[in-house]
């Protein structure tokens, strides 16, 4: 059976013109892919957690939904994370199970583009779909970020390579890179600009107050870019975890947004962050809408409060102060500090999961769920903030995180 | 009143009922009986805390390093931690004092209008400053920390002094908007990012961003009159006549934004 | 050696931790550092050999692969073995420093651990 | 169901305050004789209304979500409490979707209508839809600068528009046709903007004029329910008005809707000599036919302004300072939010208030003009019941007048006006008139037949703000969804969608796959995001 149009459930791209092939319910081939994501596709079912695990031991899913359901009911601070992995109908569940536990409930966006949000808190943010910069740009800029290797899909399909409606192809468009390291993306650019490490801010600023009329003391590198901003006619900054990881965090994109709303004064310009997973920026939407705020949020009031550094995922792990957690779509003994997760392995932690992880190996409970938009359907967000649906393209047994999410409701209500 | 605390966990205490204005005018029943959270669960004060009536309008309290909110908008009264303090500790006050004889965490004096918060330790992160997307930070009141502060002290200052002896983290006055903020021991790096106006006073040489312009050296007339002011305070801030006297050079940034705040390098 | 630490994404980073975190695919590919052939030869290290990196917060050792990077910096793919080098100080914002550590790193005769045995010692030490 | 001994205000059934009955039966309301359900409510003493119907909010989409995302400093200040019945949430100027559903109910307003949604953005405005609890809700398309309406309005291939028209209202479920400064959403996609009604659209050789005509012909020739609903060109800018009433002019004899018409109404030549042009507007709509207009009433305090008219709201951010959020949208629209703060002793934003109640009260026929803040343009919408108690006091107009800037008196014909609404009129430019300018005969009456959503008030007269700000029921299709103004139930309204339904031609599908970004056969929003669909024909 032939499957098309069918959206990736991988990176923030979302590409959705995937043809798969499944034969007897098995995925065989994939098209127009990248290769993470014929990975995903075609590995999908390897690595696959067998069975529902509480303390290391089989157990009925019932049994290890009964099991995590008391676990969270009875913790003073429980903690749930991950979300950006899976459908926005479980994020919205988790979101419910979290006010109904009086918990913490915090997104992978914390550990990526959270400073993104906190820029965005302070400055506002000028952006678009990412149709606009196939249809318009002239001026495309890369910065602390590397499709080429992350979001592999995203040149052509977004903003180098692709006729627009006002732009023919690739040589219609200047593309800069600006990064600390000729990454693969560098190669594609017509100029690349390298930078030291931890000095984004300090060029930002400079470029900033050269376009005020302060023209001193700008390398010429950068004199030269912020003027092809300046004289563009649809200019785009596309950036990632160089600016939100480094020195500076979300000052560097606070910077960054500023930049591109000076420049606003001369030309029209935009700013979009890479977004990483396929549905973080779905996970920031439905905290939004259901909370007011995107990510960091605690319930142990009975309202929704947030505070990143106070209620985010890492700090409240550093600090040791949660006494259960439940992570849902995400692995954070891979992704967080090693100074962060051993607290999980110290409390009651559950792992809703379709793969075996560096979580569920020391996880109290693991519940094995289909994997979204591959066995599940569903809402993702687009890095642009289009959402599309999900597909169910594999028949399975196993419940969607949807599905889990709202029997623990249901338990929790009981 | 006396509180000390029955803590053993990690557990955060959410306890903004810590105040003076809350306390006053209640009997001590009516204040053991008042409403905090550990974690997620109601309690009463006195679940958390044994209560003892010293006969003291101040409210002292033991060591609380998870208990957040100690304070928040108080008005009036004085405040005593015989130890560390949580996160948000005099959060929107507007008058009274308070005291900390150890460290606090981050978020102290956030948003404050008013008031004194004494810092005998270190300070944590964002001291002074404001929650995120507001559009100011601290304003009006007097912060003395005489140990180390985190990063983004004072940031969106509008009003007031916040006063660190030692090193400051970074962007130390980031996107002030007015104020002073007075530094002794090595400022971080990015002080005053986005600055527009305001004074940062400093006794250390600071990486400065390129975004701020060298001025003059002088001796500022209003520094004198205000460092006189501030040596005043009981809080033995380490004021020399030679501050008072000496010369500081100044400049002035950040220029990416409207460049109107000031950074003073004290000379000699 | 002294070297700033970069992390972030890789092609095959993403592609082996979709056939799973515990597979050797994701071994070869992640516990891996790339070093500018200059400062390897300084080092005296070639392809394939290993390094212990140390920061102030932890230390990994990890395969050494030839790049493009400047001298004065090392990459790590994101994963466990970046993870155990940072901090998790976030400063108020929820993002602890994922780039941009300070590292010390020198050739090693030390095994790279596995997933397992990284997840084994930090667990068992906690008991 | 008997709703016993209320005094009924339901206009459109020529009923003003009678003492009578209503009959609820299976979620409609009924004749005695068909009633079975014989529960009584005793509403002796109350005032009795159809449920409101709000004709212009913004509640739902990708604009309204990045505007929470923007403000944590304006959620922090009203939180809402979990209850039994209840989600958590947080309020003021963008309040979670929860707490709208809430608000509006416990205001009595039963259906809620959001005013601009992109159409890529669709799903997202339907899938917060399905997270407002209570009311009766549905999307107006956002049209005005859509690349096929501008293309074959240049190509003056009307009928090719037409089919567009209906197949985006089908693909996005939406149910009118929102057309917002036609052209200038487009212009501004090069930093542009169109200035007058005969500006040319950059790269399409159209003007906002040509745009306005062929959206409202397609909608009264396809039989829309609802009118074109117009945010005006120049919004925003002294001496507007002018722009405002060639529009309604110009469009005749089409049905047409102008939006938030306070924000169109200004007179003067800058911001110095900045003028209410008000009661102008006010006599163009009494004299014109097929026109309908809500207000944007202007509420004192703190707003968040978010419109698809991103010009307007870049010349906001640097007339305000504020932080700035703008959102393009490929081939479609556009979107910009600044936060806002209307101060009391700033002489335009005084005028601006008065602006809104000149043309509430100097419209004659209240069936033409229509209570709204413009949610949470103007401010946010759960401060309705104090502008209708300054509609129906003149002596608390007075009160308030005394308060803000004093130039307002000389500025605006508000303090020469003695009309005061009867809570008639009030019931009329809440529901009886919106619910008809809608199309929606189920609604905003309470005859035989309509949908049992009534609201029944504790109405006292010394305190018309607090009578109307917590009704005392709010019933929902029969159900009881608010008790003393508070939510005792649990409850999901419907989602209203038309029975449109079109294809694109071979040509149009090549295009859309040419320059969308999405496939075309993941662009249609799904039936998975109407679990309660109201399908309403189009004749």
């Amino acid at each position: 059976m032939i499957h098309e149009n069918v959206v990736c459930p991988f990176c923030g791209c979302l590409c959705d013109d995937i043809v798969v092939t499944t034969e007897d319910n098995q995925i065989t081939d994939v098209k127009n892919a990248c290769a993470i994501s014929k990975s995903k596709f075609l590995n999908h079912h390897v690595n696959m957690l067998e069975s529902a695990l509480v303390d290391g031991k089989e157990v009925s899913m019932d049994e290890a939904v009964d099991r995590a359901t008391e676990i969270l009911s009875s913790a003073d601070n429980p903690l749930i994370y991950g979300l950006s992995s899976t459908e926005c109908e479980a994020q919205r569940h988790a979101i419910h199970l979290a006010e109904l536990l009086g918990a913490t409930i915090d997104q992978t966006a914390s550990v990526c583009h959270g400073p993104t949000i906190l820029g965005t808190q302070d400055a506002g943010c000028v952006k678009c779909t990412l149709g606009e910069v196939k249809n318009r740009a002239d001026l495309i800029i890369y910065w602390g970020c590397n499709p080429a290797e992350a979001h592999i899909r995203h040149f052509r399909r977004y903003s180098v390579f692709p006729e627009g409606l006002f732009r023919k192809g690739r040589n219609e468009r200047e593309v800069v890179v600006v990064d600390v390291r000729a990454t693969a993306s560098a190669r594609i650019a017509t100029t690349f600009v390298k930078t030291e490490p931890g000095t984004d801010f300090e060029n930002i600023s400079l470029m900033r107050a050269y376009l005020k009329g302060k023209r001193d003391s700008l390398p010429d590198e950068l004199r030269d870019l912020v003027e092809k901003m300046k004289t563009c006619t649809f200019g785009i900054i596309f950036f990632g975890l160089g600016l939100t990881m480094s020195k500076g965090k979300h000052l560097n994109v606070d910077a960054a947004l500023r930049l591109v709303r000076d420049l606003n004064e001369f030309t029209k310009f935009s700013i979009t962050p890479m977004r990483g997973h396929y549905n973080v920026t779905g996970a920031g939407s439905t905290m939004a809408w259901v909370t007011g705020y995107p990510f960091s949020v605690n319930f142990a009031l009975g309202y929704p409060l947030s505070n990143p550094g106070e209620f985010s995922a890492v700090d409240v792990l550093a600090r040791k102060e949660c006494d259960a957690a439940l992570i849902i779509a995400s692995d954070p003994a891979a992704n967080f500090p090693a100074e962060a997760w051993k607290h999980l392995a110290d409390i009651p932690t559950i792992v809703m999961d379709p793969k075996v992880s560096l979580t569920t190996r020391i996880a109290k409970v693991s519940i094995p769920v289909a994997t979204a938009g591959i066995e599940a359907e569903g809402t993702a967000y687009r890095m642009d903030g289009i959402p599309l649906r999900l597909k169910k393209i594999v028949q399975t047994s196993r419940p969607s995180d949807a599905a889990v999410l709202t029997k623990m409701i249901e338990k929790v209500r009981a | 009143m006396f509180l000390n605390p029955l803590l053993k966990t990690a557990i955060p205490v959410t306890a903004p009922c810590i105040a003076p204005d809350c306390f006053s005018g209640k009997s001590v029943k009516e204040i053991k009986a008042l409403t905090v959270y550990y974690g997620n669960k109601e309690k009463h004060l006195q679940d958390l805390f044994d209560i003892k009536d010293d006969g003291q309008d101040v409210i002292t309290l033991g060591s609380v390093p998870t208990v957040k909110y100690i304070g928040k908008g108080m008005t009036a009264g004085s405040i005593v931690v015989k130890g560390d303090a949580g996160m948000h500790l005099g959060a929107e006050m507007k008058g009274g004092r308070i005291t900390v004889e150890g460290s606090v965490s981050d978020w102290a004096g956030a948003e404050m209008k008013g008031g004194e918060i004494f810092i005998a330790g270190n300070a944590g992160h964002c001291l002074g400053g404001a929650y995120r997307g507001s559009k100011s930070g601290m304003n009006k009141g007097l912060i003395v920390v005489k140990g180390n502060a985190g990063t983004e002290v004072g940031g969106l200052m509008k009003k007031g002094i916040i006063v660190v002896e030692g090193t400051l983290g970074d962007a130390a006055g980031c996107n002030m908007k007015g104020g002073t903020l007075i530094c002794y021991g090595r400022p971080g790096d990015r002080l005053g990012a986005f600055m527009q106006r305001g004074s940062i006073v400093l006794y250390e040489s600071p990486y400065l961003l390129p975004t701020f312009t060298y001025n003059a050296v002088y001796n500022p007339t209003w520094l004198r009159v205000f460092l006189r002011e501030l040596a005043k305070t009981p809080y033995k801030i380490p004021i020399t006549q030679g501050h008072i006297e000496g010369a500081y050079r100044r400049y002035n940034g950040d220029i990416s934004e409207l460049g109107k705040g000031e950074i003073l390098v004290f000379q000699g | 050696m002294k070297i700033v630490l970069l992390s972030g994404r890789t092609t095959k980073q993403g592609v082996a931790a979709e056939i799973g975190k515990t597979s050797d695919d994701y071994l070869q590919n992640v516990a891996v550092i790339q070093l500018n052939p200059a400062l390897m030869d300084q080092m005296g290290v070639k392809d394939g050999d290993r390094i212990e990196v140390k920061t102030l917060h932890g230390s990994a050792v990890v395969m050494c692969h030839k790049s493009d990077i400047e001298e004065n910096m090392g990459f790590i793919p994101y994963g466990p073995w970046a993870n155990l080098l940072i901090g998790s100080e976030t400063q108020g914002t929820g993002m602890p420093d994922s780039k941009g550590t300070e590292a010390e790193i020198e050739k090693t005769d030390k095994n790279v651990e596995s997933v397992d045995e990284l997840l084994t010692r930090i667990v068992e030490g906690r008991k | 169901m008997i709703i016993r001994n209320g005094t009924v205000h339901d206009p459109a059934n020529n009923i003003n305050g009678e003492k009578m009955d209503i009959f609820v039966e299976k979620g409609k309301i009924v004749d005695e004789s068909d009633l079975k359900d014989t529960r009584e409510i005793d509403a002796s003493g109350l005032l009795v209304m159809p449920g409101g119907v709000e004709i212009h909010t913004h509640i739902a989409g990708s604009k309204v979500n990045i505007a929470r995302i923007m403000r944590p400093e304006d959620h922090r200040k009203d939180v809402v409490k979990k209850t039994q019945y209840r989600r958590s949430g947080t309020g003021y100027t963008v309040p979670t979707t929860f707490t709208i559903g809430y608000r509006y109910a416990e205001m009595g307003y039963t259906t809620v209508w959001e005013a601009a949604t992109p159409p890529l953005g669709a799903r997202h405005s339907h899938e917060e839809l399905m997270d407002i609890p209570l009311v009766d809700k549905g999307i107006f398309t956002l049209m005005g600068s859509n690349y096929f309406v501008l293309k074959y309005t240049e190509e003056g291939e009307f009928e090719k528009l037409k089919n567009f028209v209906a197949w985006l209202l089908y693909a996005t479920r939406g149910y009118a046709v929102k057309i917002v400064n036609p052209g200038g959403v487009e212009n501004w996609k090069w930093g542009k903007n169109v200035n007058s009604l005969d500006d040319t659209v950059q790269n399409f050789n159209v003007t906002p004029r040509e745009i306005l005509k062929n959206l409202a012909r397609a909608a009264d020739e396809l039989h829309l329910p609802h009118s074109i609903h117009i945010h005006c060109n120049n919004l925003g800018s002294p001496g507007n008005y002018a722009i405002t009433k060639e529009t309604i002019e110009m469009l005749a004899p089409y049905r047409r809707h102008i939006t938030h018409i306070q924000f169109n109404s200004y007179a003067g030549e800058d911001w110095a000599t900045f003028t209410s042009g008000g009661s102008d507007i006010a006599a163009v709509l009494n004299k014109s036919k097929n026109v309908t207009c809500d207000v944007g009433q202007v509420i004192f305090g703190d707003a968040t302004t978010m419109t698809a008219d991103g010009p307007w709201q870049h010349t906001l951010f640097k007339l305000s300072g504020n932080k700035w959020a703008n959102s393009d949208v490929e081939m479609e629209t556009g979107a910009g939010i600044v936060p806002y703060k209307f101060k009391k002793k700033n002489v335009v934003n005084a005028i601006q208030w008065s602006i809104g109640l000149e043309v509430l009260l100097l419209t004659k026929d209240p069936y033409k003009v229509f209570l709204t803040t413009d949610h949470p343009n103007a401010g946010p919408f759960y401060f309705y019941p104090h502008v209708m108690e300054l509609l129906m006091s003149k002596k608390k107009r007075e009160e308030m007048i005394e308060k803000v800037h004093p130039l307002v008196k000389e500025r605006s014909a508000l303090s020469s006006i003695d009309r005061e609404y009867t809570l008639s009129d009030i019931a009329v430019v809440t529901r009886a008139g919106t619910a008809q300018a809608l199309g929606m005969t189920a609604k905003g009456h309470l005859g035989a037949g309509a949908d049992a959503d009534i609201s029944i008030y504790n109405f006292d007269e010394e305190n018309i703000q607090k009578s109307f700000q917590k009704a005392a029921y709010t019933i929902k299709d029969g159900v009881i969804v608010v008790k003393d103004g508070n939510v005792v139930a649990d409850y999901m309204g419907r989602t209203y969608i038309l029975d449109v339904k079109a294809d694109l031609s071979e040509e149009e599908k090549r295009i859309f796959s040419k320059y969308y970004t999405v496939q075309l056969a993941n662009y249609p929003v799904e039936d998975a995001y109407l679990p309660r669909k109201e399908v309403v024909t189009c004749a």
